[in-house]
């Protein structure tokens, strides 16, 4: 149809639902209950239909499959989409994971919800696209565009200090992402296309590598994000809605993570490794000094959005080592991190709901009154953690791993944060569900209902099944991460060889 | 082909303004004050014939009239815009007019007036026709800007128009009368083919004074010293007027001179180009964000708006000029779309301009709010709407042309402008809400959703400008 | 001493700045800012006079005609709007201009 | 080559002062007739005292004036006040630098002779509105602001006039201008007959422009007691009278040149063709000047909005199609100019 | 430029002369005449009464309005002088844009007159 492949069908089908969602009228009980359901089916059809682009995709090659191109309507501009083992695991991520996120705003968004249900789907659109794109353009047509829906869902249904979250939020990462704009407009000058293809394939000079990688760095460090980029994280998490802190975590910070992969690592070797030694220094100190501020904080979505700092810490440390280990595990880790995360902030949510407040002071003994919750809640403090079994611990080992056979003194340190972790998270799982119920507010909390277990489960299942069994996410990427790895192995030799014919 | 014919070919959008406004001003004279529903929509229906006119008459170039007029791709393709623009000035005006008892028949008599003199600024192509076509333009401007003669703050910022829109004439003539001086012809072409080597000191302070004149007109930094106040003190259809059509025309004509007359000096106009654009974009970043008025707002913004288009002039080569000839197209429509909005805005029958009059619109009508939120994002510049093309195409020029401080102070500018186009979005999203407008005219709706369409829609399809542009950056060269 | 091109420039050039400088520095009287323009336009015309005899061009001469007239018509546009602001504010002194921030 | 210089000079010196002492003393009689002629008009006798039927009256009005006591108002501005008079009769006088007297007979025969002439007596509006203004009194104020008002309005319809006269002479030099009158037709081949409407404009045009009756209602005494000059006395009141009669004189000279053939005969044969330029010239003038005293003495006042609505209403919008009706007959008539 | 010269030096010496006289004339009773200032003939005229208020008061603002529509004439009669010089040489072309211009022109008058302000009363 078109001429247009399943990608695009994926990338541009919640806007079908966003566009049905808008033609409701009225602020009627029905005309809302049938919006949530629309948006819900939207989300789990683009589900169903990412299960068919993964069906299709062969993880065994490392090129980019299920590619589409055409001229974009003749202006100059390419429309060009396709997957690679790189990006396929994201686009499963985000279409895994709206669902949850519609399903976690079924009740607890009490106005406008029809523009919030739009607003994801937007989202939606946006970072599938994002995660597809095979043109830089096209790329930052999508990594930009997410700032609107989200700077939205923060600002008009977030918490009390919205504004100054939602405009930190939107500003530090458009200030990031105007240098990449400019570092694209130089490659397209340089090159002529801008094409991520036929780029993978160029060798920019090393001194204009410098420059690109570091235009690169400073989007995609700030939407990782990494220290001391990272202010805007802890603001947006706290006051955004769960639906929104879910979204965030899981999925928009990975998008920094998977430009990193995508375009600073293959396209600028030179610059990569020139500049490893600096990633590995911000990622120590985001490791360390983020755990730390993690552990003093008051406020769990707080607490919780440092300890996702401190991974994408690790996430950086692994892909800038580029070992395999490294690399793989920082992929690995960025996958379980979505589902980890995400849930943590639908824990955090459920007692939310039910309280309205997210002080740490405030709970306490929730255990008593909520066991389904406590065991929950503990399963993902776990894995956030990185115990053996659940999917953090795969992440967080391989990088490490990795980091040893680059520059043991900085696994060293960033191990130190993994201890740091633990204590933070067990820290604040103590605090809130564990000790007597003493508070009288919390005598009436409920447990989980019906709604929110149909939400954790497939969550808690995911995690420990790729904690036990990490290869599917692993062998999705492996080629991908050979053939980068490779394309940088010769490069170093190339280099190896110069410098001995030199002399 | 006689010279007839090359009227009727190449001239004729200008001619069916030409006459078409005798005939209003007699029409306007005769019926007194009943004429002015009547006159509107004649002009409004002129202005709609020249535009097809345009779009389907010839396509070949052509000079008339001695040199002194040219018809290319470029000259269309602005005409066109500003032809739009004062198209829809006219159309958003009426109701607006009309209550503020102001609807006498000589308001879009002198739009189309002015709508002539920037049609011959876009064509000039000697010093003459472009200095006529100024202050033709600019003539008619003061008299608007001043409409509301019974206003102060309306006759305030006529006066402060006028005295610095006469000051940027004459030096705008001073330049014009060196360059004429020092190279010995008026023609552009002929003063680009007399200026060969190094140029001597007194073309370049023609060239000096000819764009601080022509940037008084586009309103750039730091010679915009007057937009904030104009744009606060005259009537909002005025402000919209100001802010969309002459801009087209100004920018055109700086880009006209500079690359057909001068192409033997591009280092030196280029730095005074880049120095505009560099202060114009951060004042209309930094100014703007302390405003309260929504119009001061649009003013800064403007200035803004117009240091970006400037950007791509500063490359200095063909994909520049494309990039101006894009930026002046979605700039247009944001702008339009932008004034539709704040003419909407109209408590218990009277109009309100401050941004705090905004709060909440999203809950009081969603649409307009959704529309007018969308139209900021745009005006930030954020992907994809056609505000972030509007910025890749001069961008992508100033980092071919090897100007990396500009475009990155360029971007630097503009996030730091998204912070206040972000705080309208935030008083329309996130504010409790305050009295609600009052039910707008059609027209505005019409104009707001129109615009803000095609801010949407343009990534999908942005073929017809992007090509539009290229043609007109082309027939320059 | 002979009078040739470079005297009229200067001439003009001082005539110019002192047009120039009337509109800047002036802080009494609107009017004096009208008479400053027609100083500007009057230095122009100087100008492309001069150039234009020692070109031995008549365009310099057409150009100041077309200047003449429409500063004639900038003027009598000038004053009207002048009167109109009087009319409204009972004063045309520079620093009473100030209703308008900026 | 120097001596010739100087002697060239010496000429336009002694060229000069003959045509001024000509003028001046002309103007004497001219007032003299002015009188005569309304005194005539009035069944009375006009001046007869000074000299034999008072030819000398005017000389002795002069010497009065000179020997009156030159009164300054205090709330006066002085410079001003006098420097407009004096500008006055200075640029009356001068804009007869360019005025051919003979075929040849101009001091300064420039090549663009009717617009200096036109930009002289536009020029004579300054005097009379720094005299209203200088006085700082109240009727010499309004006063100047009408006598403005009504020669601008009037200057516009001249204007138009001219320009008929140029489209048939094709050239802005005066003498050209009555060259091109010269014809076998003689006075039926002056601009006159071809342009007859332009000529009554030009005429009505010129009472108007000078205030003269009709159309002194800057002197209306009644109103505004004697107009812009209420506050002057001696000298500079004689100035202003001065000024105001060689501007008539102008105005008579250049219905002469523009329409009436300037020294040309009025008949091409042999006892007219005899007759001296200049006397024709002169005759001209005075038949002219003659009408203007004979209209000052017939013709009621206008009233002010009578005035402008003529000026703007009537003459300006004839002379505005005139120019293009005889541009239009002109351009498809065939040989432009007709002779 | 002596051809200049040659034709304007005379004008300069006319109006010199001109300048002479009306100084003369000017300054004579200053020098000659008899003074016997008091303050009641120094004061300005005013019918017999003392003058009260300031002579330069606000005037009406048709004078104003006949001044503006002045300059825009006489600026279109400056337009029409060369060309009514050069007509022959204009041709068909000059003609017809003169006839435009003046058409223009006509439109222009014909709007002041309906909008009333050639009325005087």
């Amino acid at each position: 149809m078109f001429g247009f492949g399943i990608l695009t069908g994926l990338t541009f089908l919640p806007l079908v639902g966003a566009a049905f969602i808008l033609t409701l009228k009225g602020e009627s009980e029905a005309t809302l209950r049938n919006a949530k359901w629309a948006a819900l089916l939207t989300t789990i059809v683009v589900f169903l239909l990412s299960l068919v682009v993964w069906g299709r995709f062969d993880t065994a090659s490392a090129a980019f499959q299920l590619v589409e191109e055409r001229a974009w309507f003749g202006s100059g501009l390419t429309y060009k989409m396709g997957v690679d083992g790189f990006s396929i695991p994201f686009v499963l991520l985000t279409t895994f994971l709206t669902p949850f996120a519609i399903l976690a705003s079924w009740e607890s968004v009490k106005f406008r919800l029809k523009e919030y249900l739009v607003a994801f789907l937007v989202l939606e659109t946006l970072m599938i696209g994002v995660f597809c794109a095979l043109d830089l353009v096209l790329f930052y047509l999508f990594f930009e565009g997410g700032l609107i829906p989200m700077f939205l869902i923060i600002g008009i249904w977030g918490g009390k200090r919205r504004v100054y979250a939602s405009f930190k939020f939107f500003l530090y990462t458009l200030a990031g992402s105007l240098l990449m704009l400019i570092a694209i407009l130089a490659i397209y000058g340089k090159t002529g296309t801008t094409d991520i293809v036929t780029l993978l394939e160029t060798k920019f000079p090393p001194s204009m590598q410098i420059w690109l990688w570091l235009a690169f760095f400073a989007s995609f460090a700030v939407k990782m994000p990494m220290w001391p980029v990272h202010t805007w994280l802890p603001d947006a998490h706290v006051e955004a809605p769960t639906a929104g802190s879910v979204i965030l975590a899981a999925i928009l910070l990975k998008m920094g993570g998977y430009g990193f992969i995508r375009f600073s690592l293959p396209m600028f070797p030179d610059a990569s490794a020139y500049f490893a030694p600096l990633v590995y220094a911000l990622s120590v100190i985001a490791v360390i000094y983020t755990s730390l501020v993690a552990l003093v904080q008051e406020d769990i979505k707080k607490l919780i959005a440092y300890s996702s700092i401190a991974h994408m810490g690790f996430v950086t440390m692994g892909l800038f080592t580029l070992t395999t280990q490294g690399v793989q595990g920082a992929m690995f880790l960025m996958i379980s991190h979505g589902f980890v995360s995400g849930a943590l902030f639908l824990c955090v949510g459920v007692i939310y709901d039910r309280m309205h407040t997210r002080e740490i002071a405030a709970y306490g003994g929730l255990v008593n009154r909520m066991p389904l919750y406590a065991v929950t809640f503990m399963i993902f403090t776990m894995a956030n953690v990185g115990l053996p079994g659940t999917s953090g611990f795969v992440g967080e080992f391989l990088t490490l791993t990795g980091a040893f056979v680059a520059n043991s003194w900085v696994a060293l340190f960033a191990t130190s944060g993994v201890v740091l972790s633990a204590a933070y998270a067990l820290y604040l799982y103590r605090r809130v569900v564990f000790g007597a119920l003493e508070k009288p507010s919390l005598q009436t909390i409920s447990d989980l209902s019906a709604r929110e277990l149909v939400l954790f489960v497939p969550l808690i299942i995911l995690t420990l099944y790729y904690g036990v069994r990490p290869q599917p996410i692993i062998d999705a990427s492996a080629a991908a991460v050979a053939n980068l790895l490779q394309s940088h192995t010769a490069l170093a030799n190339a280099a190896h060889v110069v410098a001995q014919a030199a002399q | 082909m006689s010279f007839s014919t090359a009227l009727a070919h190449h001239f004729l959008p200008e001619t069916i303004l030409a006459l078409g406004v005798l005939a209003l001003i007699l029409i306007g004279a005769w019926r007194g004050t009943r004429a002015f529903g009547l006159v509107n929509e004649l002009a409004a229906g002129l202005l709609g014939l020249a535009i097809l006119a345009l779009f389907f008459g010839q396509t070949s170039e052509a000079s008339l009239f001695e040199g002194a007029f040219v018809d290319d791709a470029f000259a269309r393709f602005v005409k066109v815009l500003t032809l739009i623009g004062s198209l829809v000035t006219i159309l958003m005006s009426r109701d607006y007019l009309q209550r503020a008892k102001l609807g006498n028949f000589e308001f879009p008599v002198l739009v189309i007036l002015s709508t002539i003199g920037m049609l011959l600024l876009v064509s000039a192509d000697n010093l003459i026709a472009l200095y006529l076509g100024i202050e033709l333009m600019s003539l008619a401007l003061y008299v608007v800007a001043a409409f509301d003669r019974d206003d102060a703050r309306a006759s305030e910022a006529g006066l402060k128009y006028f005295v610095l829109g006469a000051l940027s004439s004459g030096m705008l003539l001073y330049g014009a009368s060196l360059l004429y001086g020092f190279s010995g012809t008026i023609s552009f072409d002929g003063i680009a083919k007399a200026i060969t080597g190094a140029p001597p000191l007194g073309v370049i302070f023609g060239l000096v004074f000819v764009l601080a004149g022509l940037a008084f007109k586009m309103s750039a930094a730091p010679f915009h010293m007057w937009t904030p106040d104009v744009y606060e003190g005259a009537p909002t259809p005025v402000t919209a007027f100001f802010a969309s059509a002459p801009k087209m025309a100004a920018v055109a004509i700086t880009a006209r001179i500079v690359v057909t007359a001068f192409p033997g000096i591009v280092a030196q106009w280029q730095q005074i180009i880049i120095f505009l654009a560099i202060a114009s974009m951060l004042l209309g970043s930094f100014a703007a964000i302390g405003q309260t008025s929504i119009k001061r707002l649009m003013a800064y913004s403007s200035i803004g708006h117009m240091g970006f288009a400037l950007v791509g002039l500063a490359a200095g080569n063909e994909a520049g000029v494309r990039g101006v000839a894009i930026y002046l197209a979605i700039y247009l429509v944001m702008t339009l779309g932008a004034f539709a909005a704040i003419l909407q805005m109209r408590v218990e029958g009277r109009p309100v301009e401050k941004i705090s009059d905004l709060s909440g619109l999203s809950r009081n009508n969603g649409t307009a709010a959704f529309f007018l939120a969308m139209l900021m994002f745009s005006l930030a510049g954020v992907p994809p709407l056609a505000g972030f093309f509007a910025k890749y195409y001069v961008l992508l020029a100033a980092v071919d042309a090897g100007l990396y401080p500009l475009a990155i102070i360029g971007v630097l500018a503009s996030a730091i402008s998204a912070f206040y186009y972000l705080r309208v979005v935030k008083v329309i999203y996130f504010d409790e809400p305050a009295p609600a407008f009052d039910q707008s005219p059609l027209s505005l709706r019409a104009v707001l959703a129109v615009s803000t369409v095609f801010l949407l829609g343009f990534w999908l399809y942005p073929a017809p400008v992007v090509e539009a542009a290229t043609a007109a950056a082309k027939s320059l060269f | 001493m002979v009078v040739d091109l470079t005297h009229y420039l200067v001439v003009s050039a001082i005539v110019f700045t002192l047009g120039v400088a009337g509109i800047i520095l002036n802080r009494k009287n609107i009017i004096i800012i009208l008479m400053s323009v027609e100083l500007i336009l009057l230095a122009v015309n100087i100008n492309l006079v001069a150039f234009s005899a020692s070109l031995g061009d008549l365009t310099g001469q057409v150009f100041a005609l077309f200047i003449l007239t429409v500063a004639a018509a900038e003027a009598a546009i000038g004053l009207a709007i002048l009167v109109t602001y009087f009319r409204n504010r009972g004063t045309i002194a520079v620093e009473d201009i100030n209703s308008l921030k900026g | 080559m120097i001596d010739g210089w100087l002697l060239n000079l010496l000429l336009i010196i002694v060229k000069s002062v003959v045509l001024t002492v000509v003028l001046l003393v002309y103007l004497a009689y001219a007032i003299y007739i002015d009188r005569k002629v309304w005194a005539a008009v009035q069944l009375r006798r006009g001046p007869n005292v000074v000299g034999p039927w008072g030819l000398l009256q005017s000389f002795a009005d002069m010497l009065k004036f000179v020997l009156k006591e030159p009164v300054i108002p205090d709330t006066a501005n002085k410079g001003v006040f006098l420097l407009a008079p004096f500008v006055t009769a200075m640029l009356a006088v001068a804009a007869w630098a360019v005025i051919p007297v003979n075929d040849g007979w101009a001091v300064a025969d420039l090549n663009v002779g009717i617009l200096y002439i036109f930009a002289i007596s536009s020029l004579g509006v300054y005097g009379i509105i720094m005299g209203g203004w200088a006085s700082n009194s109240k009727y010499p104020f309004l006063s100047a602001l009408r006598s403005a008002a009504q020669m601008v309005s009037y200057e516009v319809s001249i204007g138009f006039v001219i320009i008929t006269v140029l489209l048939c002479a094709g050239s802005l030099n005066l003498t050209e201008i009555v060259r091109a009158q010269d014809s076998q037709y003689g006075i039926l081949g002056w601009y006159w007959l071809r342009l007859l409407p332009m000529f009554i404009i030009f005429f009505i045009s010129a009472l108007a422009e000078t205030n003269r009756p009709p159309f002194d209602l800057v002197e209306a005494e009644s109103e505004l007691v004697a107009g812009f000059m209420i506050e002057y006395s001696a000298t500079p009141y004689m100035l202003f009278m001065l000024g105001e009669y060689v501007a008539i004189l102008t105005m008579c000279a250049l219905l002469t040149i523009l329409f009436f053939g300037g020294w040309l005969p009025p008949v091409n044969i042999a006892p007219f063709t005899l007759i001296p330029g200049v006397i024709w010239f002169v005759l001209k003038v005075t038949f002219f000047f003659f009408f203007f005293a004979m209209v000052k003495a017939f013709v009621p006042r206008y009233r002010y909005d009578q005035l402008m609505r003529l000026g703007w209403k009537v003459f300006l919008p004839i002379s505005l199609v005139m120019v293009i009706v005889v541009a239009g007959i002109l351009q498809f008539a065939g040989s432009a100019g007709a002779n | 430029m002596p051809s200049l010269l040659e034709q304007y030096l005379p004008l300069v010496i006319f109006i010199a002369l001109a300048a002479i006289i009306a100084g003369a004339l000017l300054v004579l009773p200053f020098l000659v005449a008899f003074k016997a200032p008091d303050p009641e003939k120094l004061s300005a005229y005013e019918c017999g009464f003392n003058p009260f208020g300031d002579a330069r008061m606000k005037f009406d603002v048709r004078f104003y309005l006949v001044a503006l529509l002045f300059i825009v004439f006489d600026l279109e009669v400056a337009f029409l002088f060369p060309w009514a010089v050069a007509f022959k040489e204009a041709g068909s072309f000059g003609f017809w844009s003169m006839m435009f211009f003046l058409g223009v022109l006509t439109v222009g008058f014909v709007y002041e007159w309906r909008k009333g302000a050639l009325e005087w009363d």
